[in-house]
């Protein structure tokens, strides 16, 4: 495999309802296989879920995620072919939840395939942070029947 | 959407804060997502320096001209992921 | 989850066997559920695979890989609880294959779980060069039924 | 383990030039990987600065002296992952 692919396998999904991160990693190599030139050596992933206490430390009931229906995955897609680009790795796998979500529920699936360990590794974590920056979700906790936007990200 | 007409999209508190979600504005030359945060009273004379604009899903800063059939969002800052 | 838990669930082991890196990753995550105190938030994976062509660019046959029985597992667990210490995270997990591989087949997992994706992300990133440079494995390449031994790592 | 005698491990590379992957040896007082090394005839005076050399399963540097039952081994360079 060319360390500059001219393709690369781009899957971004917004999810509606709870996933399980291994089913979709397994998916995605499943359709790495048929679709990429060569085995891909190197392969990065990070998952996140949602933590069973708010910023300042109150339980958590529920963590809402709303998003910009079109844009946030369009933003997704296009940061992730730019870096995909930029770190000339195969392939890019993106799943993000959406809605209403319970403490301890996957939010958010990153996968990078590539031929080096250094490409897969850094293009998931800067894929992460672009995520974390550059797609519009908005982040809403629930407590005791109350909801409080999120201001910002959580810190690295 | 209709020629000479611009949708204004909220999102999360900023939509809370105004009560409503999206609405239609009648287009006029040289409209500008600024112009268009004063029309609607959004607050201020002008969005907070957190709140970022996308024109038609693209960020794009406060004075860029808008055209006829444009959806404009004003969208608070991003806590994703 | 404290930042610095005390406790590091640790889990390493050479297969002599193939594997499937994604088998190991829900038996480890089952694991995790009953260990720790606290979800996880953030889970950083990375997987390796044999490349289907030596350094020098032939088709490869195969990847025979040789350790010090003992000592690279004694390696291993040494250096993963060292980092897990040092970026505080809750979980490691390694899977490293021994024996005669094929092309495509899997080498390694590492995974690591913490509260945080920056620990995470860190501490497996950090694992792998350890890992590279500090476990003894020893690479030999076959072609055409001819074996030779690999001087050093492969690039980053 | 024998009190008294060391154990000698060859890996990878330096076990098919030398021909054996394991040996006892009589130990001697003050005895060091590096007079094992010659002793056995491992090649030169001293092994190549690439090789690594482990006593009893950790790093250890060439003029460590040993010690009764000790297990030392020459390394070849890693190539692991």
């Amino acid at each position: 495999m060319s360390p500059h692919p001219l393709a690369v396998l781009l899957d971004v999904e917004l999810l509606v309802a709870p996933f399980d991160p291994l089913t979709s990693l397994a998916a995605w190599q499943a359709r790495l296989m048929v679709g990429l030139p060569s085995i891909a050596a190197a392969e990065a992933h990070f998952i996140g879920r949602v933590r069973p206490v708010t910023s300042d430390g109150s339980p958590l009931e529920a963590l809402e995620l709303e998003h910009y229906p079109g844009m946030t995955e369009g933003r997704i897609a296009a940061f992730s072919l730019a870096l995909a680009h930029q770190h000339g790795v195969a392939a890019v796998l993106v799943r993000h939840r959406v809605g209403r979500l319970k403490p301890g529920e996957p939010i958010v699936v990153v996968a990078v395939a590539a031929d080096r360990r250094g490409p897969a590794l850094r293009c998931c974590q800067e894929l992460l942070e672009t995520l974390k920056h550059e797609a519009p979700f908005w982040k809403r906790e629930w407590v005791n029947g109350c909801g409080h936007w999120v201001a910002g990200n959580t810190p690295l | 959407m209709t020629s000479g007409e611009l949708r204004v999209r909220l999102f999360a508190g900023l939509r809370e804060e105004a009560g409503w979600q999206e609405r239609s504005l009648v287009h006029q030359s040289g409209m500008t997502a600024a112009a268009v945060w004063k029309l609607l009273n959004l607050g201020g004379t002008a969005p907070p320096a957190t709140v970022r604009v996308a024109i038609n899903h693209e960020f794009a800063a406060l004075d860029t001209p808008l055209a006829n059939g444009d959806e404009v969002a004003f969208l608070p800052p991003i806590s994703g992921g």
